[in-house]
């Protein structure tokens, strides 16, 4: 089956398997796993094939723009693939015993997005074209958000999801804007072309504009400092979904995406020590807060965001090893730390607490999980025979393989001893501490709960006692896959005494240190406050606030609820617009015009109209100003008569009564005194913008009738009246012949206005019953 | 408080806007009027009503209600523009024929969708704000 | 007379706005009779549908269709003309007229038809209609005036106190737009001695820009500006569009401003140039502040319409980055925003609705639990949210991503992080909308939860349909809107199908016409 | 006279826009209603003016004299004038009924609309939490 096959038949599962598992009962959630477990079957069986050549299947999209939905399975998709649907299988498992005695509707509603955010991850990391790329890792985000907010009666939860939405999701915006510009530089969206032939990009004056904006993208997505403050918070989703989204897969998205450009950017030295400057950044920023936390989640997620340093950090990295181990940590990494959520979760389900200093002496009641999570944690503090042992190996091994100083082996040597020391204290304290307060049993473990870990735990055992099982499979063609050629992958557990040995001894000593004096530094760091303002969310509730800030200042600038204002702004906005496109003319301001001579009536009537509208401006008493602009209004009517339109002035004379007789009939149940409402200043205001309204007007005017009249249409209409239509009055013949549609139109404007004026002066409802009945 | 006389005189006043706006109408086409001046003045003939006599004599004697005067009017109009349609294939193409030697066209419909709504129109505002002085 | 062929195909393009204003006319005839009304509304919406959906495919097909109203050859009469971008408006306003149709059915009550909901909505839809079809200046400027009135009589049909305040400020502001349309056609027809928007496209190029033209051009462009809510003209959406009741918000939010944006880009590709002095800087810096200053406004509103009524302004911003760009891909990119976003913001409102429905209010503080009691209105929702807020694969996300390529290969660097910065925003209040209705608890606790009607959910889930459509297929639709701007940007076949007669005038073509025929003056 | 006529229609824009600004709705109208004459002024002074004998072809003769005023800016005035008016009137109408139903016609006082659903006090629906 085609790739683009299994990712549709994984949709439509996804969209109806959860309703069908939750109406099944107790076996639902087995029932709901066999679809990542058959899609983990599915990506195993290709594990052979994939190793030797890349899977490639081809949908058509929008090829307009060069978009298709190329599949690309490589060893690097393969690796994701494999940690998707398998991680996505136990979280199926222990969700429905989780979640088991929550209503039905949202069990159905929790897995539909597991399963949802499984396909979409799936597609992203199979996707070959960037935007096809980027529309699925956009879906992860927003699933990423449903998933935070799940309990989104709880307002921390809610802004949680806010804020891990607005930071990937928008992230992500700068990452399109940089995928478009790879468009536009490199011609194509394929990734696979784009690594195959960098040199455009490269060569391109945008590059680094483009490697700001991929890097603003992933460093959102995958927690980079200063963006890693999203992802503890957004531990506020159920643990499952933590697990899943927030540990194993989604956050290495980022990480992901950057390894895939690393053929492009890895050519440019600058460009790999900013990841590596990254990188370091959130290493060390995360170990502190992680020593910092109090809840087991909240160590978790510090933790988390601290690999995801390492892994930016190795791919900063040049060389070949440093490929194998980004490759070997993801794997890692994904399987101890998935570990650790589930067995995190299944004590917080099984006390009700989340305070990491308040758990005690659970290993007696949640034996299997004791179990689990200290093999996970001998992987995550890198001990042998783990496969977290062997991947630390190439970690130090490409970090003094690289070109870069020691201060990239000390942050390493640091921030693992920080790894330890958390491990050892999340192995030891909640399970063989002593409670402080003696513990109450909620719920207890169940198969559900337990087989994710278990088999997590044992798989990560398994792979570090058998690297081969894995090192060619899985880890040659993935390595290969990002660093772009093909070399010698040599993947073992036991490679002599050689200075990473030593590296890691160093560590382990640290670490067992820093775990001895844990509550002394964790008391001692956690009443630093600056930290809280350095390392915490406070930059983006500053940016979130101010936003917010200036979006009222300019709300209540600019909607401020006064009519006059809006017209002010209106109108002086559009006579700047006219006075400027006048002015910046070349030319004279004023044409020549051919004067015409005087007609003595007509200049008094305009004399007349002129102090009309003068008066109605600056009258004070309503009644005269309507009297006013009536007057004014017969004598527009005058001037039309004398100048051989009698229709147009016996409609303007007819309609200006009309006007004067509604608006008088209005005045007369209004108050007639107007107080003014202008102050000095705003009345000077209006009038210059009024004056200069006026002149616009006029210089325009004056230009129109400067310049020769085309009459065209004039004479046909003189020619034509008569002959083929049939009419004598030729006003009267445009009117209902040759532009009848304009009349037809004003028909319906009179209506319109009347119906609407007749709606509007019915009777108040209040009134009789009868008034109402007339309608 | 309405005697007889001023009953009487209202009425022949009204009828006599109301002819004259008719006229007005109909020969539009060739001299200065047409319907939008002429359903002008066959307002005024029924606000003559209005003033003199009430609102309600008024709208008796505009037998519909103006809303629906304007209805028709816009359908007269609208209807003038059908038979284009059928024959030369566009809108508003107005035909012409020929009844006891007068020239008659579809233009005349059309204006007499024109002086419909203005009559409905003007008289909507006008009865309404008489009508609130009558309450 | 031209000899008249009979032509019937042609007659397609001027069915949109016979329909609703015949019905229209039938609607107040039947004043005493809502129920026949309605009857008559439902009727004539669906006619409109099929109508609009023949013509945007004849004009797919086969190209432009113009058609001379009364036979009397362009420039002389008036023409409508449908190529391939108001064939595409006036089949989106007449899916959304039917949409909104059948939402009214549960949302306009009787009160509101006795108080002419139906006479004033189909002569809102033949306005609409009218300004997308039409190829003559001033009709234009009719049909914007017959827009206008009926939005009016729409907005005061609950005679409330907010919608009368709202109405006034609408009206005043408004009228002073069309007053500023009028003037501009004034200067034009002064110029040129014609009002064929065609012939005018003929004549006006071997003109002279005199700065009795500059100052037309300028005074389009402000009246555009006004009835598409741009900064700093905008003042008058904001204040009335989330009083009037949610058919009518829901009509208006999506075609209205439309109306103003289409129009600019038919009289700027038309008749004047974006091209040369300071035009296309000066849209473009009102495209970004309009996105901004609208993005801003709606992210401290409570009011969901209100939300609403200023991301239209925000959304308006992003079509006139096409607008100042000015390259084919930056108006096709603008022509696909266009009909994504009538569709998506037509149907936020109609959500709105729903959720006041649901919630009990329109205030966000007070809304609630909806997740949990209306499950299948949070998909509803998020359809047509999300796809506003640009997120892939909905149709806003192709919309941006046009735009915002455009804007990048034309090195408009600031445009294109404007747009970026604003679509983020636009997310926030979106999710702001989500969080409070959906996911918050509910604070008006009410004993039974309140249905939504299928009148509701259906149009909703009609227009949802269609985004996620868009969204999915967007190849045809980018496609055709290349095609719309192919035909805007060499509008050679709009012209000869409207003056097929006429040979193309010489660049002295008007100084000939002039000097052989003399002035009248 | 071209001068003049220009200067009559600078007056009623003018003038038109003066009132139009003002914070009384009554004096809004009025001035709409100025700017309205002013723009149906300007349509009949943009297709030239100067003859005097109306466009009316008199019986006998087929074609209009060569002198006769220009018909299409009138046809066009008229039609404005028409729409300008059912809009003005519409908005007294309008400005009625807002007095009222809010008691002022003072814009500044017309706050029902732009109430509603106001932003109020810092509410970015933030709480407050440590670490």
């Amino acid at each position: 089956m085609d790739i683009s096959t299994v990712l549709l038949l994984g949709l439509l599962g996804s969209i109806a398997l959860p309703f069908v598992a939750t109406a099944t009962g107790r076996f639902g959630g087995w029932i709901a796993a066999l679809l990542p477990a058959s899609l983990f079957v599915y990506f195993f069986g290709l594990t052979g094939q994939v190793g030797e050549a890349p899977i490639v299947d081809v949908v058509p999209w929008v090829p307009s723009l060069g978009i298709d939905l190329t599949f690309r399975l490589d060893g690097f998709s393969l690796l994701f693939a494999l940690l998707i649907t398998g991680i996505g299988a136990m979280v199926t498992l222990y969700a429905s015993s989780y979640m088991e005695r929550k209503p039905a509707f949202q069990r159905a509603q929790f897995l539909l997005y597991i399963f949802l955010f499984m396909t979409a991850m799936l597609a992203t990391v199979t996707a070959d074209n960037l935007v096809a790329l980027f529309v699925f890792w956009e879906m992860t985000s927003l699933l990423s958000f449903l998933l935070v907010g799940f309990h989104g009666e709880d307002p921390k939860a809610r802004r949680a999801a806010l804020q891990s939405l607005l930071v990937t999701a928008g992230g992500g915006l700068a990452l399109l804007a940089g995928i478009i510009m790879i468009g536009v530089e490199a011609g194509t969206f394929s990734l696979a072309a784009i690594v195959a032939d960098p040199a455009p990009l490269i060569d391109s004056p945008l590059f680094p504009a483009i490697v700001a904006c991929v890097f603003v993208g992933a460093f959102t997505k995958s927690a980079q400092a200063p963006f890693h403050f999203w992802l503890p918070n957004a531990m506020k989703a159920p643990t499952p979904a933590s697990a899943y989204l927030h540990s194993a897969t989604m956050v290495k998205l980022g990480v992901y995406l950057l390894a895939r450009l690393d053929p492009v950017f890895g050519q440019v030295a600058w460009v790999g020590a900013t990841m590596v400057a990254f990188g370091g950044a959130t290493m060390l920023i995360a170990a502190v807060q992680a020593v910092r936390a109090t809840e087991i989640k909240a160590v978790l997620a510090f933790s988390t965001v601290a690999s995801l340093g390492t892994l930016v950090m190795l791919i900063g990295l040049d060389g070949p090893v440093a490929s194998v181990a980004v490759v070997g940590f993801i794997l890692a990494h994904a399987l101890y730390k998935a570990t650790l959520f589930f067995c995190a979760g299944m004590v917080i389900h099984a006390t009700g607490t989340t305070q990491l200093n308040r758990l005690g002496g659970l290993a007696r009641h949640l034996p299997v999980t004791a179990a689990a999570t200290i093999i996970a944690c001998f992987s995550m503090a890198g001990l042998p025979p783990f496969i977290g042992f062997i991947s630390k190996e190439y970690l130090f091994e490409a970090k003094l393989a690289s070109s870069f100083d020691a201060i990239v082996v000390a942050i390493g040597v640091l921030v693992n001893a920080v790894m330890v020391a958390i491990a050892g204290v999340l192995a030891l304290r909640p399970f063989f501490g002593r409670a402080r307060r003696p513990i109450r049993l909620i719920n207890r473990e169940t198969p559900g709960m337990t087989i994710g870990p278990v088999l997590l735990a044992v798989t990560g055992v398994a792979f570090g006692l058998m690297p081969s099982l894995v090192a060619h499979a899985l880890i040659e063609p993935a390595a290969i896959a990002i660093h772009g050629e093909a070399f010698e992958v040599s993947f073992k557990l036991w490679h002599g005494l050689t200075p990473m040995l030593a590296l890691s001894g160093l560590v382990v000593v640290l670490g067992a240190t820093l775990a001895w004096y844990w509550d002394p530094i964790h008391v001692f760091l956690r009443r630093r406050r600056a930290f809280d303002e350095l390392l915490t969310d406070r930059g983006y509730d500053r940016v979130l606030d101010g936003t917010l800030a200036l979006a009222r200042w300019s709300t209540r600038v600019l909607q401020n609820g006064d009519l006059r204002v809006y017209g002010a702004v209106i109108a002086a906005s559009v006579t700047g617009l006219v006075a400027f496109g006048l002015l910046s003319g070349a030319g004279p301001l004023l044409p020549d015009v051919a004067e015409a001579p005087l007609r003595p009536y007509l200049v008094v009537v305009c004399a007349l109209i002129i102090a009309g509208t003068i008066v109605a401006a600056i009258v004070p008493s309503l009644v005269s100003a309507i009297v006013a602009v009536g007057l004014s209004g017969y004598g527009l009517a005058l001037v039309f008569l004398m100048n051989g339109g009698p229709d147009l002035a016996l409609t303007q004379f007819s309609v200006e009564t009309l006007f004067v007789v509604i608006v008088t009939a209005v005045l007369l149940r209004l108050p007639v005194v107007a107080r003014s409402s202008r102050t000095e200043g705003e009345r000077w205001t209006d009038g210059v913008i009024a004056a200069a309204f006026a002149a616009c007007v006029f210089v325009a005017a004056l230009w129109v009738a400067g310049k020769p009249f085309n009459p065209e249409l004039t004479e046909w209409f003189a020619a034509t009246s008569v002959p083929e239509a049939f009419g004598r009055n030729v006003v009267n013949v445009i009117l209902v012949d040759f532009r009848a549609l304009d009349t037809f139109g004003e028909l319906a404007v009179v209506a319109l206005a009347a119906l609407a004026a007749w709606v509007l002066l019915r009777a108040s409802g209040k009134t009789s019953r009868s008034a109402r009945k007339e309608t | 408080m309405q005697s007889v006389v001023l009953t009487a005189v209202a009425r022949i006043f009204f009828t006599i806007i109301l002819t004259g706006s008719v006229w007005i109408l109909l020969r539009g086409h060739n001299e200065p009027g047409g319907g939008f001046i002429g359903g002008l003045f066959g307002a005024a003939a029924f606000a003559t009503l209005a003033l003199a006599l009430g609102v309600e004599t008024a709208r008796r004697a505009l037998l519909l209600h103006p809303v629906v005067l304007m209805g028709i009017g816009l359908f007269v109009a609208f209807a003038s523009g059908v038979p284009g349609l059928i024959t030369d294939a566009s809108f508003l193409t107005h035909q012409w024929g020929s009844l006891a030697g007068i020239k008659l066209g579809t233009t005349i419909a059309f204006d007499l969708g024109v002086y419909f709504v203005v009559v409905g129109g003007v008289l909507s505002f006008m009865f309404r704000l008489f009508a609130e002085d009558a309450r | 007379m031209v000899d008249r062929v009979v032509d019937f195909s042609a007659l397609l393009v001027v069915w949109p706005v016979l329909i609703p204003i015949l019905a229209a006319a039938v609607t107040a005839c039947l004043w005493a009779w809502p129920t026949a009304q309605r009857a008559v509304g439902i009727a004539s919406l669906v006619l409109l549908l099929g109508a609009s959906l023949v013509l945007v495919w004849t004009v797919a097909s086969e190209g432009v269709v113009a058609k001379q109203f009364g036979n009397w050859a362009a420039p002389f009469g008036i023409s409508f003309v449908a190529d391939p971008l108001s064939a595409a408006m006036v089949a989106i306003s007449g899916l959304l007229a039917f949409a909104v149709g059948i939402f009214a059915l549960a949302d306009i009550r009787p009160r509101q038809e006795r108080a002419g909901f139906h006479p004033l909505f189909l002569g809102l839809i033949a306005g609409v209609n009218g300004a997308f079809l039409t190829g003559d200046i001033f009709n234009l400027y009719v049909w914007f005036e017959v827009m206008l009135i009926a939005t009016l009589g729409l907005l005061v049909i609950n005679r409330g106190k907010a919608q009368l305040d709202g109405a006034l400020k609408y009206a005043v502001l408004n009228l002073f737009g069309t007053i500023l349309f009028l003037i501009a056609v004034a200067l034009l027809y002064g110029a040129t001695g014609t009002l064929n928007m065609a012939h005018l496209a003929r004549i006006l190029p071997g003109m002279e820009m005199s700065p009795g033209l500059t100052a037309s051009a300028l005074l389009f462009l402000a009246a555009f500006g006004i009835k598409a809510g741009v900064f700093p003209l905008f003042f008058w959406l904001p204040a009335s569009y989330h009083t009037a009741p949610i058919a009518i918000a829901a009509i208006f939010a999506g075609l209205l401003t439309k109306v103003g944006v289409y129009a600019a880009f038919r009289v700027f590709t038309l008749l004047f140039e974006m091209e040369g002095g300071f035009m296309r800087e000066i849209v473009a810096v009102v495209a970004a502040l309009t996105m901004i200053t609208g993005v801003l406004g709606a992210a401290i509103q409570w009011n969901v319409r209100r939300i609403l009524s200023f991301h239209i302004i925000s959304q308006i911003g992003y079509m006139l980055m096409g607008l100042a760009i000015a390259t084919p891909v930056a108006i096709a990119g603008a022509v696909f925003y266009i009909i994504h976003h009538i569709i998506v913001k037509a149907n936020l409102f109609l959500l709105a609705g729903a959720i006041h429905r649901a919630a009990g209010t329109d205030d966000l503080r007070k809304a609630g639990g909806l997740l949990k009691s209306h499950p299948w209105l949070a998909v509803l929702f998020l359809i047509p949210a999300l796809s506003l807020a640009g997120l892939p694969p909905l149709s806003g996300f192709w919309a941006k991503f046009l735009v915002i390529d455009a804007s990048l290969r034309v090195e408009a660097w600031w445009l294109a992080a404007v747009a970026l910065v604003v679509g983020a925003l636009t997310l926030f209040s979106m999710s702001k909308i989500w969080m409070e209705a959906f996911w918050k608890k509910p604070v008006l606790v009410r004993a039974t939860p309140r249905t939504v009607p299928a009148a509701f959910l259906i149009p909703i889930a009609l227009l949802g349909a269609v985004t996620l459509g868009i969204g999915l297929f967007a190849d045809p639709f980018i496609e055709y809107a290349r095609v719309a701007t192919a035909a805007l940007v060499d509008p050679a076949q709009y012209i000869a199908e409207v003056l097929p007669t006429l040979q193309p005038a010489s660049p002295t073509g008007l100084a000939e016409i002039i000097e052989n025929k003399g002035a009248v003056q | 006279m071209t001068l003049v006529y220009a200067l009559t229609i600078a007056a009623y824009m003018g003038c038109g826009l003066y009132m139009m600004l003002s914070r009384h709705a009554v004096r809004m109208i009025l001035g709409l209603a100025l700017l309205t004459n002013g723009a149906i002024f300007l349509i009949f002074f943009a297709g030239r003016m100067g003859a005097t004998s109306p466009p009316v072809i008199p019986r006998g003769i087929d074609a209009l004299a060569a002198d006769a005023a220009n018909a299409l800016p009138q046809a066009l005035a008229l039609t404005a004038i028409v729409i300008g008016f059912a809009l003005t009137a519409f908005a007294a109408v309008l400005a009625l009924q807002t007095y009222r139903a809010l008691g002022t016609l003072d814009v500044r006082e017309m706050r029902a609309a732009e109430s509603l659903g106001a932003p109020d006090a810092p509410s970015s629906g933030r709480v407050k939490s440590d670490g």
